[in-house]
């Protein structure tokens, strides 16, 4: 019955989808901008996110079934097929879950184990996931990685599991994982500025990947805060989740078509929290 | 008033009874009236059964009423239970996604539904019950039955008639 | 042009069949069966063995065993549908017939039936069997939670779940109902333990006017339940692919395709069955061949309908400018996948044909071939939706070719041994040919003939032509 | 059990004192740490320290070993374990950045397959020994060992260990230790030398508006990677400076250059020299004794030789004009030939003439301890010590830090020589191929859990030392810091001076309290400096600046020789990972995939696609290469990004010891090296061998990561402008 009184008292609210700004009113809104200008493909941060975050070592014979579970991976295309030498060198692409406001992974898990967290992170609850698997079928980045083994029997031989992080868990088979933008650091930040009273300041933290990269081409930040260096960025870059009314902004909006600023498959309209920067070559005959 | 005898011909002729119960009906017989009859059949005979005359059946409200519940329950269920399990609006969907919901309420509807009429079957149908102790084999074979409850005095003549219409055979008893 | 002439006037079943006989015949079917029939038990038998253990193996070391990334679901869920549309024919076409009162389903509905359920039952294995934790998969269900967690009413996977056992449980009662009068006779007919059960399941059913009455209004109501059910149920299905946003899956045209598909498959699989039943229990009398030419001619229909909607998901694809889409077509066309997709179109669209002559229609082990070379294209078609797809999805750098491994292949094959062994065991116990609609199928065409005869002048028979003369005592 | 118990005491008594001096650097919640409490002389641990509260982070600084650039790094730790590593902000190299070879570093120190105590050869086997019984063995065979008969050999060192080290050799009256070092500017160094008057001046990258870069792969293996990296970041932003690179094999920066050019190896001096003839041309400069190798080499002519066309040489020239001042950087191909030495000064004079020199290359000035600077490894102190073996000049031989055994190729005969070593002791922490060829191991702690300094070669703007502290106890109680082992030795010795000092952290700390007073700015006291020193994790020191003073050679390219038996050039290449196959041992390192083919857990072979046609080889086909030293069986993996003459296989793999993650992986391309050297420095030349092919016919797939697809297949996944619009926009 107050199940029922409560859907009948917040009705208007509990009808608002992303169109209509959304029911959730966010703290915060954590973010990203990549700059592929700076982005060598050095990898720091795909091995930094395995020091951070548990991620299983699988070996040759899992990995060539693509069993593997780095949650950033450094793509590498190659550009120019016709030509006899890759002229102008690769185009490095660092990849990880991209936090989507509207996530297609979202609505389809039949147990709720992905869901969206106040910080505007496509959370994933291990405890909840029954591996359906549906989340990952529905993610058009293929960021999404299934445990297909219990891992922890091979990947950390004594004592190698004395460096697994216990800010988190170690999965086991059968559940979906996927980068949580270093949710475990947020955590500590937040509760640290909750000590102090006080909002969590730009800069304070960061995640494992951005704290890594030797060319600072990744920026992690609140999109909330107005005076984040990632808020600023997205700002330049005319790019942003949302306008005034709150309903999702599209790459086609930029005034100036110039700026660097885009989002991976935007067309989608998954609202991704990554924002990249074009890739810069000189032109030369 | 009580009637005192219950008594089952079987016809193995499917004109033959017919015409039997238009006797009946016709009160060939006084004091047994065609609503006593009960026509016992091995297949769906409308044509005999034409011959009792209208009996309503009342399985369709209950259909009526297991579809609405169905429907309209599983709609205030879902609503409800996604308002009070506040994970947040995926996807940027609303909490309450009337539009999914409405596949769930359809199934629904369709399962009261189709439950409801198996109680009104149950219900209208007086089952589970026992078959009776005139009931015969045959019947479940090929021979027609037509089963009345009558009066000591009436007995003679209804045999009679049933014997008329070429009866197979005639089961008695006495309801005490 | 002599033969024909006799065909013409052949009837779906003989008129003069002695009501007794019927009995007797169908009755036989629940305790001397031919040899065949044991050995069909044996090998499905097998078949869940193997089945059986895989999945241990699978339950134990992990999903692993049968897939890889970015292939998160492939042969399971393939076979979870193609199970799906197996129980699509059963108890549509039976509800369908029975409303128009096409009176020749009449001696092939009950076990069409039947292989609803049991279809049903061995589908509904499979999104268990795909689960990471399978041991968790009470998760989707909806009861009453503890601490104020639902399953996701916006999955389409949850949508199944609910259609699924919706369409179970109205599906069973539909053919429980339909048998009560059956259950009955068999109840007359037979002794010991057996009479014990079959009282209890005909509910004492005498067949008074009464029961008859309200059976005939609650069946028809069920009826006409059954048949939107029955297409909603595919089209959730087909909405777990429909809803996603992968192209080549996120297809309009997916509801009523599946739904077509579906309605194939079990047709396909009605003729295998029919022909095997009429096979085991000696039914040539009942599954005659007319009849058996009927659902020829409906299935090439239907396949046709599937071709048709095969077009036009193709066109919708090409002349839409989705550069996914269609590239995700073309690389079933011709990549990895197109020996697979080629014999798919082979088996749905080009053999069929082979059920448009008559004399193909009437040679048994011809009909027995093509029917399961049918099904074997339709299994195909579910692989096609979901297989290419995953491998050429939006995201280039995740592209990939998977082939099923032999743990995946042994627990489809124990999927087909358990809907066998159910299937089998449904057959001996219960009465899978309709007595008493076959008597009403017997008399009322019977009647048509002596009134056809009648307006020619013939003298119609002083009594109850249904019964033998010796038979009135 | 209770043995960890001890352990985790021993940990806190540890940590005492480091805290005592206040090593740590921050941590999660700074608020419950505080300097105070750390200045707190050692508790008793009936009371635990209040800095180790359960669940907390605490970060200390340290330095990371992983390559000789001995970047500045913290380490967090947690309930007495290291846990993660992150770079050091406070380090002017790498500025709290960490490549992940770094990263990677906490894998060996939690490796499976480390050594915990000594061990010595007994009936051929490595068997456990007591430390009594090791040392005893050990003073004994060097007592009775004459001095000139006893050589170290090792990596790069520096800091107080080279100190000791060279002590000891000293001690021993011994002249021999070799630094071995695959991978380095070992040529470069000696022209740098030679023309400039130092070894490793210091580039400004980001003050350069061009960088032609001859295979010096700065971003990627070359001299400090992950400062390069910092610097480029600066280099490409704003007015974004442009960068060609010229090489046989497409490198990691190659990967990130705006014009790759293939050329053929061994001509990229020719390269150099034709665009200096353009320059000249232009009307540029020519140093004398230039003058005529430049005027030798017309653009056409040139471009026979390196089959870079005439039109590109001009163009980078005219490009080189334009853009001033430039850098001009020569890396491993040009220096890995006979004449490595000559080519390295033809790419050095580019600079000289376009007036580099002082612009974007700078003094780094002189080092105020050159008894803590560096010593360098080079592949020429290899091909010394091998030779010394061979002649049977060696009863003793202390190894540290390098695997010879695993670097040497087949003529150097290592394995052989080293039996012609009595006695050879592995001073290692995983059982490589050197320390399975010992006769007595000593286990030696890893560098998370032991005291050092350290000064890199290359010194960024702020010289300085870096300091390395432990992060958490040892893990095995049987092991011992290098540092206590030098000390120890020395004891043995004999070398009184020494006695005062109980352990290496005492003669650390001395070290450092006796450093200059000008120093020590800002400490109260000794302590205090010590506490600010490890907190900071970097003792900055001024270099005195000085002028580079460029000078020219005569410089003499010979011409190429065709080889009809062996056509193709074999490139072994270096990847920010394996390095020189000392990481092989590392997982994470095994399953990140290479960055430009994107192959994990394996060796490979680039070819170019057109070469593989010819050859009739496809993609995973078991190729063999063969040298006239040998061949390797390896898969093919066919690449535009290499000159059509060139097979490049990396180096890394082939392990035969070095534990499970190493052992029989791949192949070690070093092994078939021709024995090619360079004339002057007599380095070793790792791109001067020549090759040929066989197609197996055998073939098995590469594990490759994304093998799905290369090309973004026209979606909009990496979009790429032009810099013009890029300095429109954001152009500073």
């Amino acid at each position: 019955m107050s199940s029922l009184q409560n859907l009948i008292d917040n009705w208007s609210q509990y009808r608002k989808g992303i169109e209509q700004g959304g029911f959730h009113h966010y703290e915060h809104r954590w973010g990203m901008a990549i700059d592929l200008n700076a982005c060598i493909g050095c990898n720091a941060c795909s091995t930094a996110c395995y020091a951070e975050n548990n991620l299983a070592v699988v070996g040759p014979e899992r990995f060539a079934q693509g069993h593997f579970m780095h949650w950033l991976r450094v793509e590498r295309y190659w550009d120019q097929p016709d030509k006899e030498f890759p002229e102008q060198g690769a185009s490095f692409l660092p990849m990880m879950c991209q936090q989507c406001g509207a996530a297609p992974c979202e609505p389809v898990c039949p147990v709720v184990a992905t869901y969206h967290t106040p910080d505007g992170l496509n959370a994933q609850v291990y405890n909840r996931c029954i591996g359906s698997r549906y989340c990952n079928n529905n993610c058009p980045y293929r960021v999404r990685y299934f445990n297909f083994w219990s891992y922890y029997e091979t990947s950390w031989p004594e004592p190698l599991n004395m460096q697994l992080n216990p800010d988190l868990t170690v999965r086991d088979k059968g559940v979906m994982e996927k980068c949580t933008f270093c949710v475990q650091r947020i955590r500590t930040a937040k509760d640290k500025a909750k000590m102090e009273n006080r909002k969590v300041k730009d800069g304070e933290f960061t995640t494992a990947c951005a704290q890594a990269c030797p060319t600072n081409a990744i920026h992690f930040g609140d999109l909330m805060d107005p005076e984040s260096q990632v808020t600023k960025l997205w700002a330049t870059h005319q790019v942003s989740r949302v306008d005034e009314q709150g309903r999702p902004r599209h790459e086609q909006d930029k005034k100036n078509p110039d700026l660097r600023g885009y989002r991976v498959l935007e067309e989608l309209n998954t609202d991704p929290s990554v924002m990249y920067l074009e890739r810069v070559r000189e032109t030369l005959a | 008033m009580k009637k005192s005898h219950r008594l089952l011909g079987l016809f193995s002729n499917f004109e033959e009874a017919t015409k039997a119960i238009y006797d009946i009906r016709a009160n060939k017989v006084s004091g047994v009236s065609v609503k006593d009859v009960t026509l016992i059949s091995p297949i769906e005979h409308p044509e005999v059964e034409e011959a009792l005359g209208d009996r309503g059946v009342h399985v369709q409200f209950f259909t009526l009423f297991g579809g609405l519940f169905g429907l309209i329950g599983s709609w205030v269920w879902i609503s409800a239970a996604q308002a009070t399990f506040l994970v947040q609006p995926q996807g940027g969907k609303p909490v309450v996604t009337l539009v999914t919901n409405f596949v769930l309420n359809y199934e629904m509807m369709i399962l009261g539904g189709v439950l409801f009429t198996l109680i009104g079957l149950l219900v209208g149908a007086r089952l589970p019950s026992r078959p009776g102790t005139l009931y015969s084999e045959k019947i479940s074979l090929d021979q027609i039955g037509i089963l009345l409850e009558v009066n000591e005095p009436n007995l003679a003549p209804l045999k009679s008639l049933f014997h008329q219409h070429n009866v197979v055979e005639i089961r008695e008893e006495i309801i005490r | 042009m002599k033969d024909i002439a006799i065909h013409s006037q052949e009837k779906d079943i003989r008129e003069d069949l002695p009501w007794k006989q019927i009995n007797t015949d169908i009755l036989r079917s629940l305790d001397n069966p031919r040899r065949g029939y044991w050995y069909s038990i044996i090998v499905c038998l097998v078949l869940l063995a193997i089945g059986f253990t895989a999945e241990v193996i699978q339950y134990q070391t992990g999903m692993g065993m049968s897939k890889n990334h970015p292939h998160m679901w492939n042969l399971y869920i393939a076979t979870f549908i193609f199970w799906i549309g197996m129980s699509h024919s059963g108890t549509l076409l039976s509800a369908i017939l029975h409303i128009v009162h096409a009176d020749w389903r009449k001696p092939i509905y009950r076990f069409a039936e039947a292989m609803t359920t049991f279809s049903l039952m061995t589908a509904l294995l499979f999104p268990v069997i795909h689960l990471g934790r399978l041991w968790n998969f009470y998760w989707v269900v909806p009861y009453i939670p503890s601490r104020g967690t639902w399953p996701n009413f916006r999955s389409p996977l949850s949508w199944d779940g609910f259609a699924i056992m919706t369409y179970l449980t109205s599906s069973a009662l539909f053919l429980y109902i339909g048998m009560l009068p059956d259950l009955a006779i068999a109840r007359d007919n037979t002794t010991g333990w057996r009479k014990q059960l079959y009282s209890t399941l005909s509910l004492g059913w005498c067949g008074n006017d009464r029961q008859w009455r309200v059976f005939r209004k609650a069946y028809m109501l069920m009826a006409i339940f059954l048949i939107p059910l029955a297409v909603s149920v595919h089209s959730i299905v087909s909405s777990d692919f429909a809803m996603s946003i992968n192209p080549g899956w996120h297809v309009t045209t997916f509801p009523p395709y599946f739904v077509a598909g579906a309605l194939y498959s079990g047709c396909a699989a009605i003729i295998t069955l029919f022909i095997l039943l009429r096979y085991y229990f000696r039914w040539e009398e009942y599954m005659t061949l007319p009849i058996l030419e009927k659902i020829c001619k409906l299935t090439f229909a239907i396949a046709m309908m599937w071709t048709y909607l095969n077009l036009v998901e193709f066109a919708s694809v090409w002349y839409g400018h989705d550069v996914y889409g269609k590239e995700v077509l073309w690389g079933k066309m011709t990549g990895a996948y197109a020996p697979a997709f080629w014999s798919m179109m082979f088996f749905g669209s080009v053999l069929p044909f082979a059920l448009a002559f008559r004399s193909l229609r009437r040679h048994i082990p011809t009909m027995m071939a093509v029917s399961i070379l049918l099904n074997v294209g339709m299994w195909l078609e579910r692989w096609m939706i979901v297989s290419p797809t995953l491998s050429q999805s939006f995201y280039p750098w995740s592209w990939d070719v998977m082939w099923p491994t032999l743990t995946s292949w042994a627990i489809v094959l124990g999927s087909f041994g358990w809907f066998g062994l159910l299937f089998l065991v449904f057959v001996k116990i219960f009465p899978s040919v309709s007595m008493y609609e076959v008597k009403e199928m017997v008399y009322h065409r019977k009647l048509a003939t002596e009134k056809a005869a009648a307006r020619v002048g013939g003298a119609a028979p002083a009594y109850g032509a249904h019964m033998k003369k010796e038979d009135a005592v | 059990m209770s043995g960890n118990e001890l352990n985790r005491r021993g940990f806190l008594k540890l940590m005492g004192w480091s805290a005592a001096g206040a090593g740590l650097a921050g941590c999660d919640l700074p608020s419950t740490v505080t300097l105070e409490q750390g200045k707190e002389t050692v508790l008793s641990y009936l009371s635990p320290e209040e800095y180790v509260i359960p669940g907390i982070g605490v970060w200390y600084a340290s330095t990371c070993m992983q390559c000789a650039a001995f970047c500045g790094i913290h380490g967090r730790v947690r309930e007495g374990h290291a846990l993660k590593l992150e770079g050091n902000p406070d380090s002017p190299l790498n500025r709290g950045k960490l490549c992940q070879m770094g990263q990677a570093g906490i894998q060996g120190h939690y490796n499976p397959d480390r050594i915990t105590q000594p061990l010595l050869r007994k009936d051929g086997k490595l068997t456990p020994i007591g430390w009594d019984e090791a040392w005893s063995l050990i003073g004994q065979k060097i007592s009775n060992a004459p001095g000139e008969r006893f050589a170290w050999v090792t990596g790069t060192v520096s800091g107080h260990q080279a100190v000791l080290l060279a002590a000891h050799t000293e001690a021993m009256g011994s002249k021999n230790h070799f630094a071995v070092e695959v991978i380095g500017p070992h040529v470069g160094r000696a022209v740098n030398q030679d023309m400039l008057g130092e070894a490793m001046p210091r580039l400004v990258l980001d003050k350069a508006k061009l960088i032609l870069s001859l295979g010096a792969d700065f971003l990627g293996t070359w001299v400090s990677p992950t400062h390069f990296a910092t610097e480029y970041a600066k280099f490409r932003s704003g007015s974004r400076g442009m960068l060609v690179q010229v090489e046989p094999k497409m490198t990691l920066t190659g990967g990130n250059a705006d014009m790759w050019v293939p050329i053929r190896p061994g001509t990229e001096g020719v390269l150099a020299l034709a665009i200096a003839n353009v320059l000249m041309k232009g009307g540029a400069k020519v140093p004398e004794a230039a003058i005529a190798a430049v005027s030798a080499y017309e653009p056409a002519k040139a471009a026979e030789v390196t089959g870079v066309s005439a039109e590109r040489i001009e163009k980078i020239a005219a490009l080189l004009k334009e853009h001033s001042p430039s850098l001009v950087l020569a890396g491993a191909p040009v220096e890995g030939h006979a004449h490595g030495y000559q080519a390295a000064a033809a790419v050095q004079l580019l600079n000289i003439m376009l007036g580099n020199v002082g612009q974007t290359i700078v003094s780094a000035g002189g080092f105020p301890f050159p008894q803590l600077a560096a010593k360098s490894g080079s592949t020429r102190d290899l091909i010394a010590f091998a030779d010394a073996a061979k002649n049977q000049k060696l009863d003793v031989a202390f190894f540290y830090g390098a695997n010879p055994v695993y670097s040497a190729p087949h003529f150097l005969a290592l394995p052989e020589a080293l039996q012609k070593i009595p006695f050879k002791v592995a001073f290692a922490q995983f059982p490589d191929e050197t320390a399975e060829a010992a006769d007595l191991v000593i286990p030696l702690a890893s560098y998370l859990e032991d005291w050092g300094t350290h000064v890199a070669a290359y010194q960024p703007e702020e010289a300085g030392i870096t300091v390395q502290q432990p992060l958490m106890e040892r893990m095995y109680n049987d092991t011992i810091g290098f540092g206590d082992a030098l000390l120890k030795l020395l004891k043995l010795g004999k070398s009184e001076q020494y006695a005062a000092w109980e352990d290496y952290y005492a003669y650390l700390r001395n070290a450092v309290a006796t450093l200059p007073a000008e120093y020590k700015a800002g400490a109260a006291n000794d302590n205090a400096f010590w506490d600010q020193t490890l907190q900071k994790g970097v003792l900055k020191v001024a270099a005195a600046a000085q002028e580079l003073k460029p000078q020219v050679p005569e410089i003499k390219l010979p011409d190429v020789q065709p080889n009809e038996g062996y056509p193709l050039y074999l490139v072994p290449s270096t990847q920010l990972g394996l390095w020189d196959g000392r990481h092989a041992n590392l997982p994470w390192l095994q399953e990140a995939p290479d960055q430009i083919s994107k192959v994990v857990w394996d060796s490979w072979a680039e070819i170019h696609p057109a070469t593989a046609a010819k050859l009739g080889i496809k993609e995973d086909d078991i190729i063999e290469i063969a040298s006239e030293q040998g061949s390797i069986k390896v898969k093919a993996y066919l690449f535009k990004g290499v000159h059509q003459d060139v097979v490049a296989v990396p180096m890394g793999q082939g392990h035969e010891a070095y534990g499970r993650y190493a052992k029989n992986r791949g192949v070690n391309v070093l092994k078939i090296l021709d024995p090619v050297i360079d004339a002057k420095t007599r380095e070793l030349a790792l791109y001067g061998t020549r090759v040929k092919l066989a197609n197996t016919g055998k073939n098995e797939p590469l594990v490759i990561e994304g093998r799905g697809n290369n090309s973004q297949r026209g979606r909009k996944l990496v979009v790429t402008i032009s810099a013009d619009q890029f300095r429109k926009t954001e152009g500073a």
